[in-house]
């Protein structure tokens, strides 16, 4: 099977998008003949013709309300917003329209756009190339939100995505656009050649939403993680030498609850880990979710370990990125009888 | 230079406020059929005179003067005068409807009938109007049952939209009529993505997008704009300028400074600007705009210059804010007087048709209501309860399932 | 001392702020020579001249823009939306440019705005002009989040809240402008003639941010509540009997975390009462900081009581809005052994 | 009307691509010194062809011509001169030491210089800047200190920003130059807010905002005009058109339908078009919009033509989206060429001072360079790691002062 990074993945499934069905168009900033700024839609122009793959005005607003608007006329939209944190300014436009359209129509019209996103940091860059506002969209009934951790799971879970007729928000941890990075930033990094999730069929398929992975399983605690906290929790209890079970969301809505439920049951004790801040994340749903399923299985309080409360900051980067040492002493706290 | 004089902050304000005596003289009203009507493929830097004059082809007498006259068949004419009437009647009623309890909410378009039943007219079956709460028209243009508008302002069990939204804010697809939403101004980009799409799939349908003058404040107005210019749209935009947004007179907006329909030239596409209350100067703007966008020539903008003539909504009073006689003494007259007079004028047209028909369409919109009132006004009659958890999404996940069980429903 | 309803009560705190400080302004939609379309800034621009309180454009993003280089210059300004739905389009500007300007710019600028907004429902306002979009105000670093339940504290709070040196977004429960709503809609209406918090002083005070009110003392089970939900709450506490604690939390962020933290400590229970959809909602992360600071306290799972997973549905408000019988249910489950 | 042609997209497309001949032949380059200069009191109505215009002063050979023409003195012109170098010089020293590693990024206002330099010097030391990226020579004309951009580059100890910003994302308070953020667009109506705190004070301060044209296409855009021109704010707002957006030419945000100085036409405001890399023009350009803010007649759109000649970033490689020979085919030639050579032809300049002045203006860097290397650069030394703390609110509540612990610093 051949191998790919995360944006030969991303760029292969909306090639076959692009291929399988004409109603299928790209738009963004810079996505056009350049093939965006991190080049997942590299090639597709020259390849598909420009109006399948163009370049947008510098307006996310406009982005989101010209797919919606295509969404209604029958169109399969997929947009680019070349960094999440650049998402805000259309924010009204999926939370007042894409999200509520189906609902308020009674069905008459709805709005299957796909809104892929670079997201999260490790990076270095800064206040706004690095945040993660995965929670605020999972607040909103009516959006999807789904974040991938690995090239297989990126190529199938974007071709879900597309396929699917409600707005599906997609973000795309950048720091592991190129390699697995377990938040050793010291150590050489790793490419996704060695890693068995970098092996990636040519054809076509999907992963469904709302279906997590058990990454590792284990019987000592859950640990919860999405987008590159899989790889930096995946460090953490290798290195720990505990036997954790770690679950890979891959969608956080839906959300694949059972499995969440089902091993925390197992194991009656839970780390959730992202990399957002911490207050008003998506753990404290996630917490509050365990709690209440599983709350007479739970042999210690649910830890949630993720980003300060604090804007993104540039040269702090790996005082504020959730690292395997803060996982690992989360798992520790959980441990503690 | 002098930083001797001081700053101040200009805060705009209307002419008049209640108790003023009311006056529009400072409007200049160019004489209709003055207004030269250019070819659609003339190019923009040749057409951007138009957005600071009126297109208009009524005159005070009623008759149809200058080259924008569209010539219309006088069975148009009287389409047109109906869809008015039925909307100024139904207007009334469903008013009244609320006073007496029967909705929640309820909004008036008295003045700008003629906006929404011209364009509806105007346009094809399977072009796509984008519409915002005022342009009612457009349904009664196109024979819209009655009886499911009152369904929906009603919420009863026959609404078409499920219990799940305010009164007014339709929803009608095979009509054209796109997804009404409370929140203003965000829906003229759809129109711009729509007709993208439609030139994307080298369809022949082209779309048009409403937004009050207050809402082009808005980002999205611009946004819409920029996307409607840069990839040659062809779609109508339409700026109702009814003068007030809520309490605030349209200079807090800006226009104090210019034109809306002047907004056309930041994006180079153009700019007309026409007598909102005139039936005929509408269908010939609405038509010239249409052809360009049909010959792959872009978008237009159209400033539709009109009065609110009734309050914003039920919850409103605008004498609280505007001179009580204000409406009255609007230079524009009456949308729907005007047509009649025009009509009356070339002889297709009485006093006494006129007379019955305000008798057959009261008839149309009280049976309407009666029979929606038959299954249940407001809270009478509902759709199931269940229909709150529907249409989130296709598919409902667990979330939605636990919660309509806890609800039991 | 005289009795104020809520409309009343934040008119005069608004009239104090404009006639203490000649850097206080006030603008918005409707909020000159109108007086608001809730009536909240009536009288305020002929009193003190058109440039103290004047109408905006339609342009939310426009209005808070304006507002944070007014800040920048050295000026308090206080700005209305009119719905809290319509902070959407401003979206952007509080997070990226109101709540980072401190932290990015090193202290040389900060944002000292107040974003008055009526919000949530009860109204049959349908879908635009109901909801409680707290939460994704909640998880935002450098933003302050107040929701007053009464008219007492909402003097006292817009007054702390005006006086503030950081971005502060005040949500006004538009269903108790006018007099306490405990859910019964089906009973008569009451004023806050005959309500203890309907007392208003016509003098400046403030009602510190960050501190809850203990509503009610007692010891069978804590409720968290704002906003409307307080008499809710309150109702339900009364009818069951329940010797329940009811907090208002008064402001989400910052947040009282040890009078919540003592009491549940005390009570082994906890019910969270809010009205916004319930994923991904404040309550999640209210569940969580109780978790894990109260585990061994804990005697049974923490209830959340919150709006559906849904729009918010103009037709089904009663079915939607979670009233006392659904907050009644909620304490019993917490008691049962 | 004919359904019959079929609707086609339009995405535009530059004129050339890598591998393509360079032409500008399809630019209109108007000759210096022929456009009028209106008074300031002239209304708006008597400006609308200016936008379509260029404002140009220097000619070919270096001449100073027309109204525009500001006769600086030639101190005046030799001070901006030398921030236009400095900056210059300034950006070719940083960008190779982010190739060496000492920076994680940076940004070149390569061709653009002229702009920052010019409005620094024509504004008042009491007015607010709010810029963009690429007018780091606004701080360089008001001799910042050059170290401390260095500090903030490196994130070091001595970072004024204290280690929370990008590089190159400064804030300068006491040099009128309000902070940067990496999103583009949003701070345009900050320059509006603050000019109208300014008039609401009765002060005689002004500010002046920039943005890109490729960021023009933001809602945020359009509502800081609005507001600008509904309270007649006193503010200069400047479009720096370098042609560029990333990878994106200036058709997609609108440049091929109309200029973006034409945009002013919408907001009723005047809008002037500068040739960007000419000093002198940019001087009387920004002056005439200064004074007509200070005389309480309101807002001026400014598109400051001009051409990016450098990468977007140390990110980005032009050569991929364009051909590698258009900056040197630009028309309007090199600002810092264009005022040395003016300047020497007034016989107030020679090539030994210049190079005299570079020798002395490149050690001005290296020594700050040196000075900053210092004390660290990016990750060899950066403020205390509490810095990452403080600042989120004026005073931290539990949830800071928690995690603060938690990390033990
Ligand atoms: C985004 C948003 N902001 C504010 C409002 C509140 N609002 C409802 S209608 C209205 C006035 C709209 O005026 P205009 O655009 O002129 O339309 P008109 O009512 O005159 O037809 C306002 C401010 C809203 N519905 N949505
Ligand atoms: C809101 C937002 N959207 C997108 C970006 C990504 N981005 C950074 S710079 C840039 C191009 C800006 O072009 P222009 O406004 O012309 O300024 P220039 O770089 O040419 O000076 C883009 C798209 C951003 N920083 N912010
Ligand atoms: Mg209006
Ligand atoms: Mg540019």
């Amino acid at each position: 099977m051949p191998s790919m990074n995360m944006v030969q993945a991303l760029n292969s499934a909306l090639d076959l998008a692009l291929t399988r069905d004409p109603d299928t168009l790209i738009f963004g900033q810079d996505v056009g003949y350049f093939g965006g700024v991190f080049r997942v839609t590299d090639k597709l122009q020259q390849k598909h013709g420009v109006t399948r793959c163009f370049d947008a005005p510098i307006a996310e607003g406009g982005i989101i309300a010209a797919a919606i608007g295509m969404g209604a006329y029958g169109l399969r939209p997929v947009v680019e917003i070349q960094f999440a944190d650049y998402i805000l300014p259309a924010f009204d436009q999926l939370v007042s329209e894409a999200a509520r359209l189906r609902y308020r129509s009674g069905g008459q019209f709805s709005a299957p756009l796909t809104v892929r996103s670079p997201y999260g940091g490790g990076i270095f860059g800064g206040q706004t190339h690095s945040q993660s506002p995965e929670a605020i969209f999972a607040h909103i009934s009516g959006l999807k939100t789904v974040i991938p951790s690995n090239p297989y799971d990126a190529k199938g879970l974007l071709l879900a995505s597309i396929a699917d007729d409600d707005p599906v928000i997609f973000l795309e941890p950048k720091r592991v656009y190129n390699g697995p990075f377990d938040g050793h930033h010291e150590l050489a990094l790793k490419t996704w050649a060695d890693h068995p999730m970098g092996e990636v069929p040519d054809e076509y398929y999907t992963v469904p939403l709302g279906k997590a992975a058990i990454v590792r399983p284990g019987s000592a605690l859950t640990v919860l993680a999405y987008g590159t906290m899989v790889h930096v929790a995946g460090a953490a209890i290798e290195e720990s030498g505990i036997d954790a079970e770690l679950i890979d969301l891959r969608s956080i809505v839906p959300l694949d609850i059972d499995t969440i439920v089902a091993s925390v049951k197992r194991t009656g004790r839970c780390v959730i880990v992202h990399e957002a801040s911490r207050f008003g994340g998506f753990g404290g749903e996630l917490s509050a979710l365990v709690q209440e399923r599983c709350f007479h299985h739970l042999r210690s309080p649910i830890e949630r370990v993720a980003g300060w409360d604090t804007p993104y900051p540039y040269a702090f980067e790996w005082d504020y990125f959730p690292g395997p040492a803060r996982v690992d002493a989360a798992m520790r706290r959980t441990l503690e009888p | 230079m002098s930083d001797t004089n001081k700053l101040h902050l200009h805060i705009p304000a209307p002419k008049a406020r209640p108790g003023d005596a009311v006056t529009f003289d400072h409007m200049a009203i160019p004489a209709a059929g003055k207004l030269r009507r250019p070819e659609i493929k003339a190019p923009e830097d040749q057409l951007r005179d138009l957005p600071y004059d009126l297109i208009r082809v009524l005159d005070d007498e009623g008759n149809a003067v200058g080259p924008w006259n569209p010539s219309l068949s006088a069975d148009h004419l009287r389409r047109g005068l109906r869809a008015m009437l039925l909307t100024r009647l139904f207007d009334d009623q469903l008013f009244r409807a609320h006073r007496q309890g029967k909705t929640t909410f309820f909004m008036k378009s008295t003045g700008e009938e003629a906006i929404g039943a011209a364009q509806s007219l105007a346009l094809g079956a399977s072009d796509m109007c984008f519409p915002t709460y005022r342009v009612v028209s457009w349904l009664m243009a196109r024979d819209y049952p009655v009886v499911d508008l009152v369904n929906q302002i009603y919420s009863n069990a026959s609404d078409p939209l499920k219990g799940r939204q305010l009164p007014i804010l339709y929803s009608a697809r095979d009509y054209g009529f796109y997804s009404l939403s409370g929140n203003v101004g965000t829906r003229i980009g759809h129109a711009v993505g729509w007709a993208m799409a439609s030139a994307y799939k080298q369809d022949d349908k082209i779309a048009i997008g409403y937004i009050g003058e207050g809402s082009t404040a808005e980002g999205d107005f611009h946004e819409a704009l920029t996307f409607a210019s840069v990839y040659r749209a062809p779609v109508l935009l339409c700026i109702t300028n009814n003068q007030w947004a809520i309490s605030s007179f349209q200079g807090i907006a800006g226009g104090e400074a210019t034109t809306f329909a002047a907004k056309a030239i930041a994006y180079g596409i153009p700019g007309l600007r026409v007598d909102g209350n005139d039936f005929l100067a509408v269908h010939a703007a609405t038509i010239w705009a249409a052809q360009r966008a049909k010959a792959n020539l872009g978008a237009t903008l159209i400033e539709l210059f009109t009065y609110r003539a009734a309050g914003h909504s039920t919850s409103d009073d605008p004498t609280k804010y505007r001179p009580a006689t204000e409406a009255q003494a609007w230079p524009l007259g009456d949308p729907l007087e005007r047509l009649k007079q025009h009509l009356i004028l070339i002889g297709e047209w009485s006093e006494e048709r006129h007379e019955k028909l305000t008798v057959e369409l009261t008839e149309v919109v009280k049976s309407a209501c009666r029979e929606a009132e038959a299954i249940g006004t407001f809270g009478k009659s509902r759709p199931g309860t269940r229909e709150m958890f529907e249409g989130v999404y296709k598919d409902p996940d667990w979330r939605i399932t636990e919660q309509r069980r806890e609800l039991g429903v």
